[in-house]
């Protein structure tokens, strides 16, 4: 192993099943409550045979989920540089504060004189993300981003409904978009109708008009777009897109990029989901919970979901009816524990340092670039902002793939970049490194890229198509698991 | 600022490999008029770490909270107990910080606890399968219905009013902007009317949902729904809001539920002022390519190991896009580990005893109730309706319950705007105490 | 790797020393209070040189300290069997409750009215321990065990002086007992005699009479003893060491074995030491903290330390001052932190409970007996307690030692035993399993031993002898290590 | 119970492996008479998790606590702010759950922290070489005083009267029972008279102890000192209570101290109501071998990759019995980690701030001060004597500060019995803000 990488070692156990650890009797837990048998009315109704869920004790549960979380990699274990997804460090600070008592255990439907305190924080978290994208009007109920795609085109459907203009449904998607527009769009009775991407990695303004018409409802786009470019013509494209009566969707996932450096709202973006999961810091979990407020001019304010948080004389209070509004999304007011940890993240940066969140992010993705682009083929040249784009287009030739890079990064120990996304270029290799990773983790991921970009041209190979060899397990079959998916564990299984 | 690795010289630097000879060189592909000044945001300074904690300490301090009340609310969301160690397990750095398993070499761990949680949960709901979550119940049932449509290939979903209006609410509008109706079967008595719901379906409908335990906590027989979804060739979605319950109740699956959707927050997780909660989504096998969300299936190695991967992706937006079966990408993956480690811990026999205590604590709260107030009738889990004279007599009650820390239940009329305002929504489960209804019950009697 | 055990493999990172880490400059840390330069007056006793700590940002502190934490062996992880030192379950929500800010932030002068909670806990802490050992007063001040050690000689001595005893000073001490006994004895002024243990592993009641003298103060003897049994001699060995005009000093670490069984006072014992960090479960933190609260008879109760816990009329307090007492032997009144959690989980046993501790534990070692007694020499054949005592004998002759089985262990997933102590066999493996381990557990941990015995046996010993093969180190140079120590980092060291 | 995985069915199978009938058979070499009833314990029952934690709550919320008072209080504990990392770090099992890392190969983990310790608090107190951990600043300084005895091979020790009076009372009761003298020098108006020491060191003499800054707070020139010992042949041993200290004024190391002792409390360990503690404890390369305690060490592994061990074990009890430096197992290693933790979060520069913050507001604390208290003179770091007319107007102040939600110092005849009961010792950290100060000259105005 050379200096400059961790790779990775072992101390790590093989862990059966649950179910395979499991005694023949649970064993049994002490636990509050009302003693009482099965009330009467109920014993008709009563299950017949138990479930089947383990029950071990406390000793056993730790020492299995202990074991099974050594098996993966997290942020804080190591370097996470996946495009699209900004793996930021999460603040240990912020998990303390979301388990508070007092903001943990809140039900939802306590009388609001309780629940002022966490009201507040969470009317300061819409203020300030309104602030933050220049669009001072606010919903926190969605649950992730995607959520907040279709929230916010309901409120596009809302207003133009109020126009007159309910035909509109069609929906103008570039090619480099994430799966959630287009599949938020369908959800949504809408239409997409994806743009080919220009050559330089942008929107292609002369597509854009082409398809600017009577019907379009609205653009989505995401700025900086998937290719971690700035899209240079938003002013224009937001003009034109207005011109023809339509909105513009921002998808934000890309916010990091832009935190106290420029606002959607002075871009012409009508509506912008922020994944506070990725932009704010809030842990990614092995999937989630994310949340994904919805930020809009006063255009569509009237038709943001119930319940609101508002602000009275007489302290905070949510409004669950309004008859504008496109009603509610979920079945809450929003991730409420996720949304804590994102003021938490922003009030450590405050004012004066906001803008330090895209300065670092900006420059860590182009210190990589700069680093990269003689060894990898760069699709799209030029300044990026918190990713950057590579293929495996010089590597092909030597018969390495994308996949084999990233497979074999994780035996030098890091978490390979995103791949194969955006589509629309061949083998892409998107890498997003964030703010709070350093120099020297940096340097070694570039000397461990340039490494293989080495290995490669020297054709030095082997260790590469079998890669990873260090972790716990070898690569998996995937086209197995999805023929005959086994979804559930059974003893024939075993 | 302490989450930034860099010092000023490590800036300089990178900034010359990069060629450029400031920060703002960075931003120059971003348009002038469209920077702000650096700081200028209407924000208020950086609190240091100790600043924050004492912010968000005296927020907290401005609640009242379970842990010092004695809380009778339920509607969709219950205050279990949690052991120590899911929030331990959860708060792990290499479950917390994970992202969604996509590299399934080094993500074994959160596959694992996912296969895991998929199991445990289809066996407790006496379900094929499941997925690895849903955001919420609310949601959970609206992609059920929209499942059911594909499946089926109809338009027509019938809700029952006994669903909480909330999931039924959240369901009717993402159903709304897509072609096909939705429509509610009133209730009656704060319970299902399942002879309404049975005439309700029809040759076009692609599912009937009812919920199980209804809204109102009622237990009624299923059969004659599942007979007409039968002879009507409808799915039957069956909807729940504790799933502790069907530990102690015969489960879904058995009653012959094609999809069975519901919260997971019983199972671990905190009531958490509404989120993260957890969607649990299942159905049966020969349906599982129209699912929704993220899934984990079991596999193996290139050196025939077991090992787990996400699996049958094609479903799914990043794959499908525009056709997927849902635009569902983040979902509650850390609450599925949070639920699979409290069932691991609880079994069995400790969910049957959270159940039954729960139900229990409901009898005891409902046999001793003054004659001022009537309960709903009929065999109800751990929730149940009780009413007042009128509005004023039950809002007294209310504040003088909370004055003994009793969070005495939810007024109806907040979940469900069509209710008179005299009633309220009252639900138990194993952190009542004996001595807690004794109080109940005492600040009834206080108001009389 | 067999089905039986979970072996280790990897996914660990090699990591820097902190210092490598170090950026030039520390990253600032944003901190609380009042502004100001240094004061005039302290001007001149300024710090002319930092002294070099690195000062690391939050993210690089937490990945440095994660990724070390992995390459430890813990409870959590797997099978700690330690002789002696009672590696049991360490209870998570005892984790929670010891740093609830009303117990953790606590000043150790505040006025006690405003501590009567924590007070209230350590008080019945108090009273609990006198009851299970039968010795009804106690201190809680010892920071361990050798501490108590060192605190119940102390006693001793002062009650001999009361008497007017003051010369004796002789401590016996079996040849099987611990290091710390005649460590204590020796910082307690006192001459340790060495007692040779009986052919069955326990006290040769003849030995012990040929030593009783005038001089004696004191036997100390741990029960069960060393070598995991039970000192059946005990309460003719107490009445002995009395008539002779000495004191039993008991110490507790193997407590496990009795709780809730049979209590050290009914032996006649007359002061023990409690591991709370062993029989009660406070984390053991990779070697502390501890806690060795001391509980003795009416006879010693004069002395004990100051302060103590008081309970009046009016609530609890402490008492600084008292002329009979043997003073303080800590700057505090003890371990709080690590005596709270104690006491949570005596609390979650209860009366009901308790006794299963010792069942268990004791059920465990025999079992592991059972299953290891022929292929391993038993040297002291018959009934253990807590913990059973094996030796290398046979393995011996095929060129195996107790070390080489040790540190094959590691390769197969477990922490060894205790090796080479108790001091009176030959290649000593103690192994304590306690009662929070299952029998899955165990069965996996005897196929471990049984294979490495059969392997030795058939002479496939190669493993063996270079093992471990699979952690992030192998054997390490320790002898090196001690002739030319390197004790802190220089830059030419690295 | 819930810690115990064997099942009735395990433990009978159990049984007969072993060969025996029932459990009661495994305690037949415990005599008869000395067997309990099980279950006859005077003990309250059993508590449920739920319960446990209700109960501890309860205690919790009957104290009052630096998080919701300002906290004056000093004399050896100190409330600095200790960062959410610190505690993750040492909440992880890996470093929490293991014992003494006598298996380096699956214990590197808490050695290299315990090797980053050693080297930080060296350098932080200008010392060669320091050990993994004593259990508080008591034990140091009299297991500083056991090893300036060895290496000298005198018996007296001279204790400055400006040293800890806990210190100076554990020192004294450690060498009571040994031959030899330990000696108190009286000190003068709150701070140490350095003549009086001075003159107390002679031939005879193996060691001075002197507390830098003093128990007062007091900072004062130690070269006098080093200059007798030096004369003498004595060590020079110098305590300290904040560790803080030395990131600001010279560190003892630099003032020639052979021996250092004192308590890392300071350094990111919550005040635990007087534990767990960290006692440090550093000297000179030359007498490594008569130091007390674990001490890490590093060297290379079979394949000549970096690793770490404990080392110098000889010197160790498990080792040499009745001819060890001290007797000492059980340390207070998981507290060398969170130190090292805190000291890497904080860097040079960190520590500086907390240290410099202190002592700003003590001097604002002082020059606020009004005419009818006066403050010590002469240097202080962050903490200093006040002292009041009489007894009565001092509690009288005290309880009106605690009304306030201010601990305004220790009565200073708590800690040192023979002062007279007018004084107060007060100390101050980063933790207390501009308003806290105003806050506490107010509560002197008001009882003026
Ligand atoms: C560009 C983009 N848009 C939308 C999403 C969807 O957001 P979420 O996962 O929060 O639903 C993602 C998430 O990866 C994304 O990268
Ligand atoms: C038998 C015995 N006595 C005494 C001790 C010393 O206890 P401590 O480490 O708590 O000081 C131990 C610790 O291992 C022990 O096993």
């Amino acid at each position: 192993m050379s200096e400059h990488y961790s790779g990775t070692h072992g101390l790590q156990h093989e862990e059966p099943l649950v179910f395979e650890r499991a005694h023949e009797e649970s064993v049994s837990i002490h636990l509050p409550g009302v003693e009482g048998d099965l009330p009467d009315d109920l014993t008709s109704f009563a299950r017949r045979e138990a479930a089947g869920i383990p029950g071990l004790s406390e000793p056993e549960t730790v020492r299995h989920f202990v074991r099974l979380s050594q098996w993966n990699h997290g942020i804080e274990t190591g370097f996470y540089p996946l495009g699209s997804c900004t793996m930021k460090y999460n603040p240990r600070v912020n998990e303390t504060l979301a388990r508070l008592p007092g903001l943990a255990q809140l039900h939802p439907d306590q009388p609001e004189h309780t629940v002022q305190g966490i009201l507040a924080l969470l009317y300061e978290l819409q203020e300030w993300l309104g602030e933050i994208a220049g669009l001072p009007h606010v919903t926190l109920q969605p649950a992730a981003g995607a959520q907040g795609e279709l929230t916010g085109l309901m409120l596009i459907r809302a207003a133009l409904a109020a126009k007159g203009e309910g035909y509109r449904t069609k929906v103008l998607v570039p090619d480099s978009a994430h799966g959630t527009n287009p599949a938020s769009a369908s959800l949504c009775g809408m239409e997409t109708v994806e743009l080919k991407s220009g050559d330089d990695g942008r929107m292609d303004i002369d597509v854009l008009k082409a398809h600017l018409d009577d019907d379009v409802a609205a653009l989505m786009l995401t700025n900086p777009n998937t290719a971690g470019m700035f899209e240079s013509d938003i002013v224009e494209i937001c003009r034109l897109v207005h011109e023809a009566g339509g909105f513009v969707y921002g998808d934000g996932a890309n916010l990091n990029a832009l935190v106290g450096i420029a606002k959607a709202g002075d871009m012409g973006i009508d509506c912008l989901h922020i994944n506070v999961h990725k932009t704010f810091s809030t842990p990614h979990g092995g999937g989630g919970p994310g949340g994904g407020p919805v930020v809009v001019n006063e255009t569509l304010a009237p038709y943001l979901p119930v319940p609101r948080i508002e602000k009275g004389d007489d302290g905070y209070r949510l409004l669950h009816d309004d008859d504008q509004s496109i009603g509610p999304v979920l079945g809450s007011i929003g991730q409420s524990g996720v949304l804590l940890r994102a003021a938490a993240y922003i009030a450590a940066f405050g004012r004066e340092h906001l803008h330090k969140i895209a300065e670092d992010a900006v420059l860590n993705a182009n210190y990589v670039l700069a680093r990269l682009k003689d060894a990898y083929h760069v699709p799209f040249p030029g300044l990026c902002k918190h990713e950057c784009l590579l293929t495996d287009e010089i590597q092909n030739r030597h018969g390495i793939k994308t996949l084999d890079i990233a497979k074999r990064l994780i035996d030098l120990g890091f978490h390979p970049m995103t791949v194969y996304f955006p589509l629309i270029v061949h083998g892409a290799m998107l890498i997003e490194p964030t703010e709070t990773e350093s120099k020297e983790t940096l340097d070694a991921f570039c000397e461990a890229m340039l490494e293989i970009a080495a290995a490669s041209e020297a054709g030095d190979t082997e260790d590469m198509h079998a890669a990873p060899l260090l972790p716990i397990r070898s690569r998996l079959d995937e086209t197995g698991a999805a023929r005959k998916p086994i979804l559930v564990w059974t003893e024939e299984e075993s | 600022m302490r989450f930034l690795p860099h010092t000023e010289r490590d800036r300089s630097r990178m900034l010359e490999t990069i060629g450029v000879s400031g920060m703002r060189d960075l931003f120059a592909d971003i348009p002038a008029d469209l920077h702000i000044e650096p700081g200028s945001l209407d924000m208020p300074d950086a609190l240091h770490e100790a600043g924050i904690i004492r912010k968000f300490t005296q927020a907290a301090e401005q609640n009242r909270h379970a842990g010092n009340t004695r809380c009778f609310l339920g509607g969709g969301t219950y205050h279990h107990f949690v052991p120590a160690v899911v929030d331990y397990v959860i708060g792990r750095g290499e479950f917390l910080t994970a992202y969604t398993p996509y590299q399934p070499e080094i993500s074994q761990g959160t596959l694992q606890a996912l296969f895991e949680f998929q199991t445990m949960i289809a066996r407790l709901l006496g379900m094929e399968v499941c997925n690895a979550s849903m955001y919420d119940a609310a949601t959970s049932v609206a992609e059920a219905a929209l499942m059911a449509r594909r499946v089926t290939r109809r338009e027509r979903v019938v809700l029952a009013g006994s669903v909480n209006p909330r999931y039924r609410t959240v369901t009717h509008n993402y159903l709304s902007r897509i072609s096909g109706s939705s429509v509610d079967v009133p209730c009656s008595g704060f319970a299902t009317d399942v002879d309404a719901v049975v005439e309700a379906i029809d040759g076009e409908t692609a599912c009937v949902i009812v919920q199980y335990p209804d809204f109102y906590g009622s237990v009624y027989d299923l059969a004659s729904v599942r007979a007409a979804c039968d002879a009507a060739g409808a799915l039957m979605v069956v909807a729940f809001s504790d799933a502790t319950a069907f530990a102690l109740i015969e489960a879904p699956g058995s009653l012959g539920a094609d999809i069975c959707v519901g919260s997971g927050q019983a199972l671990g997780i905190p009531m958490g002022y509404g989120g993260p909660q957890l969607g649990l989504f299942a159905c049966k096998k020969k349906h599982v390519r129209q699912m929704p969300g993220r899934v984990c299936g079991m596999t193996h190695d290139a050196r025939d190991r077991r090992g787990f991967v996400l699996t049958l992706s094609t479903r799914e937006q990043h794959i499908r896009r525009e056709k997927a079966t849902s635009n569902i990408c983040s979902n509650q993956g850390l609450m599925c580990t949070a639920a699979a480690a409290y069932m691991s811990l609880m079994g069995d026999a400790g969910l049957a005893t959270v159940a039954r205590r729960s139900a229990a604590a409901l009898s005891r709260l409902v046999s001793g109730l003054p004659d001022h107030v009537r309960a709903a009738s009929g065999p109800r889990f751990n929730e149940t309706v009780l009413s007042f004279a009128d509005g004023d007599s039950r809002d007294h009650f209310l504040a003088g319950a909370e004055g003994c820390d009793i969070f005495a239940g939810i007024p109806l009329e907040r979940i469900d705007p069509k209710a008179e305002a005299c009633h309220l929504l009252v639900a138990t489960t194993e952190m009542i105490e004996a001595e807690d209804i004794a109080d109940y019950h005492a600040a009834l009697e206080a108001v009389r």
